[in-house]
């Protein structure tokens, strides 16, 4: 199979083809270079990292509903320079661009994660997750306001020599005004979209199931909202967008591309199927065969 | 780790609301240890998270393994209703670390302690020992009577000692598992699985010179690593192991419980 | 059965059970009612009237999506008179109380409606449907601000002489803002929530598959999203709150009474199923039954 | 209008993507009419809507009915998989307006016309014309030979005149119903069932005089009436109706194709 017709380039971001794991739903790679070959992949976004190592909540961490998942792992991970000396160089053995996931509680912690990132030779851009649900500093925060969020562009792009994608949440009235605000703050492009927040509770118990009340709700459920988010800021926007939220098929990925989306993230579906993201990979190109189409821009709206 | 299509052979209830299901398929042949576990998708577009299931047994020369487990909600409810010859999409083995079956010797004293629906990694335990002739004490505690399951199992185990309690004593002792852990002489091994109380109470329980391991459970994502849903804290509380990947079985002293 | 078990008292809705059918999702009840009785229910949240008679928007005006589904009906009913002299006359026949869903784009239409609609003895309460997200002007515009949805509460008040509940637009950054400004302009009571904006698209022909192009999710999907909605009011807020969202069986009702709802809509459900209503009705009973409840109301978070 | 349970007795793809579903349950002695749906269930939890299919047959001495529809989407996709003794959860006889078969009368010239997926209703009312010994011509468009089925049900039918036509050419005449409608001589009655644009075709080429019925499609929430999911407009354009209550027939010159 030429790998080419799938191919797109994003800024800072090569890929063979528009699919990538999103991030938190992929660690750092290492466990499902058991299962394939990473480099199959367009690209990778890492779990969300901050300065120093995070702990993260306690569990329950994850809950089920209907076609969907809530989780509020609360951004555990090894912090930013174990994540370059240890993570990085780990993934580094693969032919396949990062996308470094940042998040933090400040703004200097964001620019800090940047610094201590930006010379791995892998990262082939940032993502500033502006949207994470789950930490009670930070995070979501950021990403509901459009001036803090392009106050935060703006520190971002100053110190990174790399594109600067921003993550936005859906728990907003107007997405449109944030995807505008860090537009013109310099964004290179934006990645739609991250969990809307959602609880459930044990009937048995009377209690939330998760620890920490709220999660993040993610999985097939929130593909309708993805969708249109990511219409409506294609819109008024002609910034790159990552698509994500539900993505399970190759279907999906194509719904996505028409909506507006140049690439995509899958999360959630990576825990019902493993293989997901080659599995999607390969049936895609499938697709294009059966529909004729030679190159999977072609398959975007005005392709 | 391997995700295959595996196929029903059995699904039966064998205690209230408890099942046994026997699934054949290629991946039986990579099925070794106990604690390990299975991670099964639910057969319904819905749902979107795996069950994490313990082997309770492996068979290689028929090609079948072996899940006990109890319906508690709407996964485990739809799994009720495979049939023989349906396939389920497992994932499996799974767990970085089993029981250490290969560790104690023939002449150590040997508790194996299981409540409830902990009860079938500790069964395949009692197996794999047993069939190396080495002698255990098996405890298996059950809410009541009809609860019980396997009973007739664990006493055609060679070389074993076994004890059924229940918290009503509807069916053998009356009490938890704790009461006849204290009645018994001191091991130097313990392997445990049930609800983190009971385990919580057995780390209390037990001397410091016997090396007690404990299966945990907890709510997944990837079952394999990567999502950080299924951590559990270090004994310091200091730092994460992740229960699916450096467990589900923990030495009781590692871990906060 | 002791249907009093079930009984639940609400400002201006005196409940044999805490279950009613969505508005929208149930029409004026005649074609429900020739499948059963509609005594049984709680009560009856009718269609979304207007002033005038509305035609809404082309078709397709439903899609589906992973345990959910889209809706673009845009507000079309036969106007506030027909629906005083024909369907509240019919649903008189029937010993249940009417909520009635005011819908307009203005404040006057809203004013309108309720004037209208106020003398007819089977109306037990108004809900102000400021969340309608399938109209152009009014609908949600007066849902996403706190100020516009306070003063079209007041407006409310101040001609009806019937209890006012506010329906909560899911589609904003803050929904506690707005519950606490409608509670503070007087609103009796919270039905929450209205549906999540969202989009499919048609991937053989690239087109968006409702005509109106955006439309609102409704359905299990969305049920994460309303219990938690329902939990965040319920720590600011006393107000009676009608919980919706995905209800499909009387454990998803046990979860929205735990999260603070005082009573559950059923919308979406009515469609998969027809009886759902009365079969939830039924199930509810029988779970108290089991868990040895003896008053619907114990099943509540405090309860 | 009744919800029941009915069991499948076959369901076999009997041309490309395109599926013949039989069923039998209690439901079947209240279905009667060529024109009215089934709201059928997908069996599947994630899927909330219904999929409207037409009854294309009923039989009651066996107590079944058949569906014949085609895999163009998910729902349809999954309904495939459903085997014999499956059960499928259906709502019926919906619509409010089946094909008037009741009123042509003997010399009548009855023309029915059908495309694709719009052929089972039109087979039903020819069968039912028949029956009642009264002569009909059957026009029954498809893409092409792959997709051509009840050929031979067609032709089985007495008094009838039965043309079979493709869009490429592939089996019996080349072209659309259209171009066969235009050389027939103009019938009394027409009754339709097809694509939207075949149904607006026809409109516009039959005489006034022509009692012309089409049926409709729309994406549909409810089935019943509820909802306002289906409307569909009428020729003034100034109101709708709902194709599930109102139709899914209609006079052809009382709506807005
Ligand atoms: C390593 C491991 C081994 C296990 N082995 C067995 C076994 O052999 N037999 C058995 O009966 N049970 C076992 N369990 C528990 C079993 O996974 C849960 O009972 C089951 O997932 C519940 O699913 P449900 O859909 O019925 O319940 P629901 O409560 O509806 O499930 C909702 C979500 O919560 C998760 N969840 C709920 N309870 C648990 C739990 N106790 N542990 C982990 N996740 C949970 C589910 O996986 C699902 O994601 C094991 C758990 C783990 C972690
Ligand atoms: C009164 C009536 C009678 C019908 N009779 C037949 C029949 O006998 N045989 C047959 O093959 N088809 C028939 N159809 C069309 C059939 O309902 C659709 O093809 C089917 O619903 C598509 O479902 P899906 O999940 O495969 O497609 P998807 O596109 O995945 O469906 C998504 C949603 O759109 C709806 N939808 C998509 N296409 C249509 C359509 N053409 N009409 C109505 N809803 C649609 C679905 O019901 C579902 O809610 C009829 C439609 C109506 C309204
Ligand atoms: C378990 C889990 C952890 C996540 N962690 C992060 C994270 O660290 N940073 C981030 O930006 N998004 C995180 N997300 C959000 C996903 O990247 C993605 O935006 C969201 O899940 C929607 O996609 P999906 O429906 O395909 O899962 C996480 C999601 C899940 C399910
Ligand atoms: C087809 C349809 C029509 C609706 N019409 C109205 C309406 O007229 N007024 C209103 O306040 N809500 C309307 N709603 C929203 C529902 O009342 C309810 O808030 C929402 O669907 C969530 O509940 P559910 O998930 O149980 O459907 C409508 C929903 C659907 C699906
Ligand atoms: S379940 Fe994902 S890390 Fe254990
Ligand atoms: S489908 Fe609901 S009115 Fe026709």
């Amino acid at each position: 199979m030429n790998r080419e017709r799938l191919a797109i380039e994003l800024p800072g971001l090569s890929m063979k083809n528009p699919i990538m794991p999103a991030s938190g739903c992929f660690g750092f790679g290492r466990e499902y270079a058991k299962l394939y070959d990473l480099s199959c992949l367009g690209a990778i976004a890492i779990k969300g990292t901050t300065g120093d190592m995070r702990l993260g909540n306690l569990t329950p961490r994850v809950a089920e509903s209907p076609s969907g998942m809530l989780n509020a792992i609360g951004l555990q991970n090894p912090g930013a320079e174990a994540v370059r000396d240890e993570e990085l160089l780990f993934l580094n053995e693969y032919d396949v661009p990062v996308l470094a996931n940042v998040s933090g509680s400040t703004p200097e912690e964001y620019l800090h994660v940047i610094n201590t990132l930006k010379a791995s030779k892998n990262v082939g851009a940032f993502e500033l997750n502006i949207s994470c649900p789950n930490v009670k500093t930070g995070g979501i925060q950021f990403g509901t306001d459009p001036e803090q969020a392009a106050r935060l562009t703006q520190l971002a792009k100053e110190v990174s020599d790399k594109p600067v994608y921003v993550k936005l949440s859906p728990n907003v009235t107007d997405v449109v005004a944030i995807a505008k605000a860090v537009e013109a703050a310099g964004a290179d492009g934006l990645s739609m979209i991250n969990t809307l927040v959602g609880m459930r509770f044990d009937w048995k118990t009377k209690q939330p199931i998760l620890a920490n009340e709220r999660g993040g709700l993610s999985g097939p459920a929130i593909k309708p909202v993805a969708l249109r988010m990511i219409y409506d800021v294609r819109q008024v926007s002609d910034l790159p967008i990552i698509g994500m939220g539900g993505i399970s098929n190759a279907k999906d990925v194509m719904e996505f591309l028409i909506a507006g989306a140049n690439a995509v993230a899958v999360g959630t579906a990576n825990f019902t199927d493993p293989f997901a993201c080659p599995t999607i990979i390969n049936e895609l190109e499938t697709w294009m065969d059966k529909m004729g189409v030679d190159h999977v821009t072609e398959l975007m709206a005005n392709g | 780790m391997y995700a295959k299509p595996m196929k029903v052979v059995r699904n039966r209830e064998i205690a209230k609301d408890t099942y046994e299901l026997i699934l054949s398929g290629e991946l039986v042949q990579h099925l070794h240890e106990a604690g390990t576990f299975l991670h099964v998708r639910v057969p319904e577009e819905n749902f979107v998270l795996r069950r994490p299931l313990s082997l309770a047994a492996v068979n290689h020369e028929l090609g079948t393994c072996t899940i006990i487990y109890k319906r508690v909600g709407d996964g485990t409810e739809r799994i009720t209703s495979a049939r023989p010859n349906d396939r389920l999409d497992v994932l499996g083995p799974l767990g970085g670390s089993a029981f250490p079956v290969s560790l104690p010797k023939n002449a150590d004293r040997i508790l194996l302690v299981g409540g409830g629906v902990g009860i079938p990694p500790i069964y395949f335990a009692a197996r794999q020992l047993t069939e190396r002739g080495i002698p255990v004490s098996i405890i298996a505690g059950y809410a009541d009577k009809e609860s019980v399951f396997y009973e007739k199992a664990f006493y055609e185990l060679p070389h074993s000692d076994v004890t059924i309690v229940t918290d009503d004593g509807s069916h053998g002792e009356k009490g938890t598992v704790i009461d006849i852990v204290k009645k018994q002489p001191a091991a130097d091994w313990l392997f445990a699985c049930g609800p983190r109380g009971m385990l919580r109470a057995l780390k209390a329980e037990v001397p410091d010179e016997t090396n007690c391991y404990v299966s945990l459970e907890e709510h997944m994502g990837c079952g394999i690593g990567a999502c950080y849903a299924c951590i559990c804290e270090s004994s310091d509380r200091r730092s994460y192991y992740k229960v699916c990947q450096d467990g589900p079985v923990f030495l009781a002293k590692e871990v906060y419980l």
